[in-house]
């Protein structure tokens, strides 16, 4: 049991892994929001199966608010932010899909080339999932550094926050984790909440090096 | 026996100097097709300005009055260095070249200061312009003075005099060259042609005149007695560093001889100035500086040559 | 009072009082301030007495202004405590608070947008020397047992610098004592930031503060750069020496002002000091203490000598400017009769800049010529060469100082006034009188006794060098070489003495005398209206009227010196105008390209700046990236 | 008394938090003013108990001479902070730019703020830590967001984003920090405290934690203001209340730098072990000398005031970081001493600027001007808070900087070229703005004049940068040159 526990979180990590490319290759938000969830669930179903392997009772805690946090009401809201800020469906991109594709690989390479010989005392499994969770990390801040609009950006973020949070339940015997992660769930709350109070529509990248050209070298 | 020569030395200086600049005069004039002037008219103009009543412009200082004075002071004292017909005068441990030159420019100072003093436009014309030569003869003649510095193994005038009277009578390519820079810097002190043209007094051309506009009376005559010394300290500077045959050393065996040789060379020199000073004509005031810079160049081969030659004493 | 107790003291140690070192009770742990004076500091502290006593007496006839109270004795202080300074964190830290202490001072006007900007140059070149100097000290040190580097005079003198290291030291001591004493190519600040602070602090700042910076060099490459070095060495202060003593004549000959023009020509000066440290580190590459110890000797008593002398010229500085309102050149004139005193205190230091027989600037440059002709046996025919093209070079500077001398004396205090202001200026104050006037009277004894002065710096000598002038510095006679012939002074004035005394009798004698006062002849200008009692201003000499000769044939080339003349169409009655300009080549060359290369650079840094958030997280991922990468290399590795 | 006395960490932390709550709901806006400060003074007095109680405090806190100095720094200059803010608040309420709601808000965030950066300082549990650094960022941003303008909500968010996913690298970090003590010391507890990280670092895996440091050291860097992570930066101090400017700019560097610090330490005593770890300082001094050049080069074509002290803080933390860098006990003493030195320095500037703004009605250099002819008392304080920071003498920060470029000049001699050229960029820049903001011609006042009790602050301030730098008191001195040899 407890075997077999680990071996469907292990992957349910990679089926994170997988997901995160999909986040990246995903041209509608609807869609994409679709994802994430689906991500948070696959992590919550790993910390839950985690849990149960290794016998640690908070880690069915953290799967829980994994996924009714981040499964349920997250996607919940940002559906909610994308009909009443009427924010177009389609994803402009920065830097095309088949490019990031390329350096999404490129970095879950160079993760698994970083993580795989430092933890060679590691549990195996452990390690792997280090290394997911890195790849997961990568994958979430290329996406933030390849979308150009403001709910895709915070998406990635959340994706990078559900690899972070994959990391710390591959570490056995990791404290803390259900604050860590609550303590990192009521930061999103805010992000989420500031997309909404501020109306960011499109894109918060509005402090463009256009905007200073334009105001003439104004000195900021 | 040094105080003796010393006191002949002075009376010989400063009877001679007027005497220099009338026989230069002569000597040009005739060279020039023209009668000139009496040798004696220096003598006589400056008897003649001291019996006229000297004036002061009414702006000027009592620096004004002073500065004749300090002009005789400082070519004076020069005088009393540079050794005539004998090497053992009283003052010739004091016969520095740098001190003999920095008291040349103890009366160029005052000179300028004088002609500044009346607040009129040409005298600032003729003390800035002075001023100017000055600074582009310094160098040069720095290196004149360096050049006889390395052979005489100090800047004593003396000394050089002595070492070159003593060694081997060679011709040496680095003291020709020196003389030639000594030549050029000479020139330009006096305010001879063709720095400046001693008989001019054309307003925009004139340099020492201009500085001297203003004087009138003793004082005119002191400072025209200066010139003249002045004039006669450079011929004997010249004929002392680069020709020092026949000078006594010590003792009053070589006066005589140390006379006559002396006699010659002024006279020697002073028929060259002249036939300088008629063969050649006026520079521009712009053009000085170029011309200080040939001697300047010329003193500095000279070093460079002595350099090449000598290895180093 | 506070430098009159300091130059007793300064005295008493030149006599040979003992000082221990002392360590005072302030600073961090490894940092404690020590005190630790030796004959070199002592006579520098002379140096720095003489003109604060001065500069405070000539205080005490300025009007209060309790901008300068607080900062004048801190300035003070911090140049005594460089001075007096025992190991290199002291010194540094009275370095850069005597440069702080007098950008303040020279901020005293600062609604004057020249004296901002020039103030602003000040510490900025100061914050550079202060790093400069940094760098050269701990490439000195070397780290002590506890990991507290060793920073006294005594463990840097322990620890001899070669190689690289050694010629670094020299490029940064260069630099940075070297831009705060004024030397070219660093010279650019000086002309503007010494003529700002009121006179009292530029004399002070010229007489004193550039000899601080020139201790530091002393200090630091003769002392603690322990030796012997290579003979090149003293090749950078030599070059660097005769650019400033030229530049800094030239410049002074004209600057429009007269604080700026004296400031110039503190270059200058600095210059040739710089010349003899120069040829002092030659000769004692090539192992010639006693020639080295001559023209040591003669940088120190030039030293000595410019910060009396220069001193004595601000403060008259000082004084016109309070009395005639104004240190523009071209609005003085005819002050001599104003201002009797301190004209003559002026003449009396304008000698000595001019470096006149038998002056004080003749005796110290008359020593580093003798160095400088001694020094053509320290090698071969390259070394005479360079160092005959050096001579030259210094002859054309005193060439120069001598026209300026000539020009500030001649324009300011002598002919007609050029303004009402100075029409009707009044001699100064008792007490900046009593300050003027002693000044003075050193300058004279200074010049008529250079031996007994250069005996004073004997133990300096030989604390450095080990051999000092001993007996070719006589109390009547210096010589080059002892037993030779040399510069007398008091023979050479006792002839002037002589003659002109002659001459004055055999004039009262044998000439008419009894001037009669008449109006000078003025070329045909039209009289004066009588609302002009002291003539038309401008029909006697200008301040760039003077200096034109000059500029024309040097300033054009070195200072790109340019004059335009517009004259008016015939029958106009518009006045025709000439204009001069001229600019430092170094500031276009150095400074100018420097700040465009910083707003260049702080333009493409604005790029990076103002990004995206997008655009910032890229380069944030792409730098950790980078991290990663090397770190998976160095892991394989 | 005595339980007091035995657990002032505790309430250390635990005040402001409290304070926090209840200024939450506090009506009065003049009373909530004054319990602001009186929660500071507390906090202040509480903490200068600190270096006399026992190290491990309990609820996963711990103090050590380290921790200790920083708190009471932390809790001096956010005092002096609510002391200025009691006026400039006033002042920017009467003025309209603030209303009763958000003028709670900011209080109540300001005692959040401090509390969690007196958390994260005396935190012996990363993971604590790390809450605490992230809680302090999110009153941090709510802080700079308050004025609602476009600018500055522009700001908060970029603020808000980069330092989360700074934040994100720091625990990522942390977790391969704990998972590297946990193969050591076990699971559990131990294995995620600085102690037990500290105890076990010649026997970690080397590798493993040199992963650790790189996101540590981006993460945290992000706080510290690092380039090239510095962007949110300059714009969260320039859009924020200025006291509140004053007490971001000093604390979240001292915050960011000591964890640095501390694992820093961890990383060389593995190194001195044989552990396998690389050599930490690389990589610090590296990131270090960017924020130098990139931050002094920035000083030019600054127009706005408070930006341009921004840019002077990345410099600084530049100059820290470097210090911390290149280790040993003299250099980490000195990078100590800049850290509390240009942290009061600094608070002094924001203060000073902040009632300059006030008084002459805008923040950019063309309003600000001639301070000190209409104003002298705040001109020359400005004046002198601004020398500091440039490392001019008299001043402490002179002292420092000059340790730090020794050291780096016998140690690294060419980074210590790099090093110089920075620093005397950033004092001429520095400079510059000094004298156009004091000196010269003073601009046209439209704003109410400081009295003398809002000036009070910057002016203890000041006399202490002098008396640190220059007199600095053989025990305190000893005592940070004890944590350099902890830390070094």
């Amino acid at each position: 049991m407890a075997g077999f526990a680990l071996q469907l979180a292990h992957l349910l990590g990679g089926a994170m892994l997988v997901l995160s490319f999909v986040l990246l290759y995903q041209r509608r938000l609807s869609a994409l929001i679709t994802v994430y969830a689906l991500q948070a669930w696959a992590l919550g179903l790993a910390a839950a199966a985690l849990g149960v392997a290794q016998g640690a009772p908070h880690l069915l805690l953290v799967g829980f608010v994994a996924v009714a946090a981040k499964g349920v009401a997250i996607p919940l809201m940002l559906r909610v932010i994308v009909r009443r800020l009427a924010i177009r469906r389609a994803i402009e991109t920065a830097l095309g899909v088949g490019p990031s594709m390329i350096l999404g690989v490129a970095l879950v390479a160079l993760s698994i080339l970083v993580v795989m010989p430092v933890t060679l005392q590691a549990v195996p499994l452990a390690r792997e999932d280090l290394a997911t969770a890195l790849s997961v990390v990568m994958l979430g801040l290329v996406m933030m550094i390849s979308r150009r609009s403001a709910i895709s950006q915070v998406i990635g973020f959340m994706a990078l926050e559900n690899g972070l949070i994959l990391a710390a339940i591959a570490v056995p015997g990791m404290p803390l984790i259900v604050e860590l992660s609550v303590a990192f769930l009521v930061m999103l709350a805010f992000i989420v909440a500031g997309i909404f109070v501020f109306h960011i529509r499109a894109r918060f990248d509005s402090i463009d090096v256009g905007v200073l050209d334009r105001v003439g070298g104004v000195l900021r | 026996m040094s105080v003796l020569a010393l006191l002949l030395h002075a009376a010989l200086m400063l009877a001679a100097a007027p005497l220099v600049v009338g026989l230069a005069r002569r000597l040009k004039a005739r060279l020039m097709g023209r009668q000139g002037p009496p040798v004696l008219q220096p003598v006589r103009d400056i008897l003649r300005l001291c019996r006229k009543q000297p004036m002061m412009a009414e702006d000027a200082s009592p620096l004004f009055r002073i500065v004749p004075f300090v002009q005789i002071g400082a070519i004076g004292a020069a005088a009393l260095l540079v050794p005539s017909f004998t090497l053992g005068m009283l003052t010739a441990p004091l016969a520095d070249l740098l001190a003999i030159g920095g008291l040349l420019a103890v009366a160029r100072v005052a000179l300028a200061l004088a002609a500044l003093d009346a607040g009129t436009a040409f005298g600032g014309i003729g003390a800035s312009r002075a001023m100017m030569f000055g600074s582009f003869a310094e160098p040069a003649l720095l290196l004149v003075i360096l050049t006889l510095a390395v052979i005489g193994g100090g800047t004593n005038l003396v000394a050089i005099a002595a070492v070159l009277q003593g060694g081997p009578a060679v011709l040496r390519v680095s003291l020709g060259l020196a003389l030639l820079a000594l030549l050029a810097v000479a020139l330009v002190e006096n305010g001879r042609i063709p720095a400046d043209n001693p008989a001019t007094h054309l307003e925009l051309t004139m340099v020492h005149e201009a500085m001297v506009l203003d004087y009138a009376g003793r004082d005119l005559a002191l400072i025209e007695l200066a010139g003249g010394l002045k004039l006669l300290v450079w011929l004997d500077l010249i004929a002392t560093a680069f020709f020092p045959f026949g000078i006594g050393t010590a003792g009053a065996a070589g006066w005589v001889p140390g006379l006559a040789a002396w006699a010659v060379k002024v006279l020697v020199l002073t028929t060259g100035l002249a036939a300088m000073e008629s063969a050649i004509a006026k520079m521009r005031v712009f053009r000085v500086p170029e011309f200080l810079g040939i001697a300047l160049l010329l003193g500095l081969l000279a070093a460079v040559f002595l350099f090449l030659t000598q290895g180093f004493v | 009072m506070v430098s009159a107790v300091g130059i007793a003291w300064a005295l008493a140690g030149l006599l040979g009082m003992p000082f221990a070192p002392a360590a005072l009770p302030l600073g961090v742990p490894g940092l404690a301030l020590t005190l630790a004076p030796d004959a070199l500091s002592w006579f520098f502290l002379l140096i720095l007495c003489i003109a604060a006593t001065a500069a405070s007496v000539f205080a005490i006839s300025r009007p209060a202004a309790p901008r300068t109270l607080v900062p004048f004795p801190l300035f003070i202080a911090a140049m005594a405590l460089t001075l007096l300074a025992g190991d290199a964190f002291t010194l540094l830290l009275g370095f850069e608070a005597m440069s702080v202490a007098s950008w303040l001072l020279v901020l005293a006007e600062d609604r004057e947008d020249a004296n901002r900007e020039a103030a602003r140059q000040y510490l900025g070149f100061a914050a550079f020397s202060g790093i400069c100097l940094i760098g050269a000290m701990f490439l000195l040190a070397h780290a002590g047992p506890s990991g507290v580097p060793a920073l006294s005079f005594a463990a840097l003198r322990a620890a001899p610098v070669e190689g690289w290291r050694g010629v670094a030291v020299l490029v940064l001591v260069l630099l940075g004592a070297g831009s705060k004493a004024g030397l070219v190519p660093l010279h650019g600040w000086l002309p503007r930031a010494h003529p700002a602070a009121p006179s009292h602090v530029s004399a002070l700042m010229s007489g004193a503060m550039t000899k601080v910076a020139l201790y530091v060099i002393i200090r630091v490459l003769f002392d603690l750069a322990g030796g012997p070095h290579p003979r090149w060495w003293g090749v950078p202060l030599l070059a660097m020496g005769a650019a400033s003593a030229v530049l800094g004549g030239l410049r002074a000959n004209t600057a429009p002002d007269m604080k700026s023009a004296l400031a110039c020509s503190t270059i200058e000066h600095v210059g040739l000091i710089a010349v003899g440290l120069g040829l002092a580190l030659i000769a004692r590459a090539a192992d010639l203490p006693a020639l080295a110890a001559l023209a040591l000797g003669a940088a120190l008593l030039h030293a000595l000598n410019h910060g009396v002398f220069k001193t004595l010229l601000f403060l008259c500085a000082g004084a016109v400017q309070q009395s005639a309102g104004s240190r523009m050149l071209d609005r003085l004139g005819g002050l001599i009769r104003r201002m009797p005193v301190t004209a003559a205190c002026a003449l009396m230091g304008a000698a000595a800049l001019a470096a006149l027989p038998p002056g004080p600037g003749f005796a110290s440059e008359w020593l580093l010529f003798q160095a400088l002709l001694a020094g053509l046996r320290t090698g071969g025919v390259p070394v005479q060469m360079l160092l005959a093209v050096i001579a030259a070079l210094m002859a054309l500077a005193v060439g120069l100082a001598a026209a300026a001398a000539v020009r500030l004396i001649g324009i300011a205090f002598l002919g007609r006034p050029r303004s009402p202001r100075a029409a009707a200026a009044e001699d100064a104050p008792l007490p900046a009188r009593a300050a003027m006037a002693g000044l003075a009277g050193l300058c004279l004894v200074l010049g008529l006794l250079p031996g007994p002065v250069l005996q004073m710096i004997d133990p300096a000598l030989r604390h450095l060098l080990g051999a000092g002038m001993g007996e070719r510095a006589g109390w009547l006679v210096l010589s080059a070489q002892a037993g030779t012939a040399g510069y007398a002074a008091l023979g050479i004035a006792l002839l002037m003495a002589l003659a002109g005394l002659g001459a004055l009798w055999a004039a009262r004698r044998f000439a008419v005398s009894g001037h009669r006062v008449a109006p000078a002849w003025g070329g045909g200008f039209m009289a004066p209206p009588p609302w002009l009692p002291f003539g038309d201003p401008a029909t006697q000499p200008s301040a760039a009227g003077f200096s034109q000769p000059l500029r024309r044939a040097l300033g054009a080339p070195l200072l790109s010196a340019r004059e335009t003349v517009s004259v008016p169409p015939p029958a106009s009655p518009d006045p025709a105008r000439h204009v001069a300009r001229e600019a430092d080549l170094l500031d276009a060359w150095l400074l100018a390209p420097l700040a465009r290369l910083r707003d260049r650079a702080a333009g493409s840094a604005d790029r990076l700046q103002f990004l995206t958030i997008r655009r910032s997280l890229a380069v944030m991922v792409g730098v950790l990236v980078v991290f990663l990468a090397l770190l998976a290399l160095l892991e394989e590795l | 008394m005595t339980g007091l006395l035995a657990a002032p960490a505790v309430l250390v932390v635990l005040v402001p938090f409290a304070a926090a709550a209840t200024l939450g709901v506090l009506p009065g806006m003049r009373l909530a003013a004054w319990v602001n400060l009186a929660a500071s003074g507390l906090v202040f007095l509480l903490a200068c108990l600190l270096p006399f109680s026992p190290g491990d405090a309990g609820l996963l806190l711990r103090v050590d001479p380290l921790a200790a100095t920083m708190a009471i720094l932390a809790a001096f200059i956010g005092f002096t902070a609510a002391w200025v803010s009691i006026g400039c608040i006033a002042a920017e309420q009467a003025a309209g730019r603030l209303d009763p709601p958000r003028v709670r808000l900011y209080h109540a965030l300001f005692q959040t703020y401090l509390g969690a950066v007196l958390l994260a300082l005396l935190a012996d549990n990363l993971g604590v830590m790390w809450v605490a650094i992230e809680a302090a960022t999110v009153a941090a941003v709510l802080v700079v967001g308050l004025s609602r303008t476009h600018a500055a909500i522009e700001a908060a968010w970029k603020f808000f984003i980069l330092c989360g996913v700074g934040i994100a690298l720091a625990l990522f970090g942390t977790i391969l920090l704990t998972l590297a003590a946990g193969s050591v010391l076990g699971p559990g507890f131990a294995a995620m405290s600085w102690t037990g990280l500290a105890r076990a670092a010649p026997h970690l895996p080397g590798p493993l934690l040199n992963l650790a440091f790189v996101f540590v050291l981006f993460g945290y860097g992000t706080k510290a203001g690092l380039v090239p992570l510095h962007v949110w930066l300059p714009d969260s101090h320039a859009e924020g209340p200025t006291p509140f400017s004053a007490v971001l700019g000093a604390l979240a560097p001292i915050v960011a730098l000591v964890a640095l610090l501390r694992l820093r330490a961890v990383l060389s005593a593995n190194v001195a072990a044989g552990g396998g770890a690389m050599a930490p300082g690389g990589a610090l001094m590296a990131l270090g000398l960017l924020s130098v050049l990139l931050g002094t080069i920035s000083l030019w074509r600054r127009g706005d005031v408070k930006r341009f002290f921004a840019f002077s803080s990345i410099e600084q933390s530049g100059v820290i970081a470097f210090a911390f860098g290149l280790g040993g006990r003299m250099a980490v003493f000195a990078g100590l001493l800049q850290l509390i030195l240009h942290a009061l320095a600094k608070a002094a500037v924001f203060q000073c600027v902040g009632r300059a703004a006030q008084l002459k009605g805008g923040q950019r250099f063309t309003d600000i001007g001639g301070l000190i002819a209409g104003h002298p008392a705040l001109g020359w304080l400005l004046a002198g808070a601004i020398a500091a920071v440039a490392g001019l003498p008299p001043f402490g920060l002179f002292v420092s900087e000059f340790l730090i470029l020794g050291e780096a000049v016998l140690r690294v001699p060419w980074l210590a070229l790099l090093l110089g050229a920075g620093l005397i960029l950033g004092a001429l820049g520095l400079i510059l703005r000094l004298q156009s903001l004091c000196f010269g011609p003073p601009t046209k006042d439209c704003g109410p004049a400081p009295g003398g009790p809002a000036l009070a602050a910057p002016a203890v301030h000041l006399v202490l940068v002098l008396l640190l730098g220059l007199a600095l008191p053989m025990a305190l001195g000893g005592w940070l040159y004890g944590i350099a040899g902890t830390f070094r």
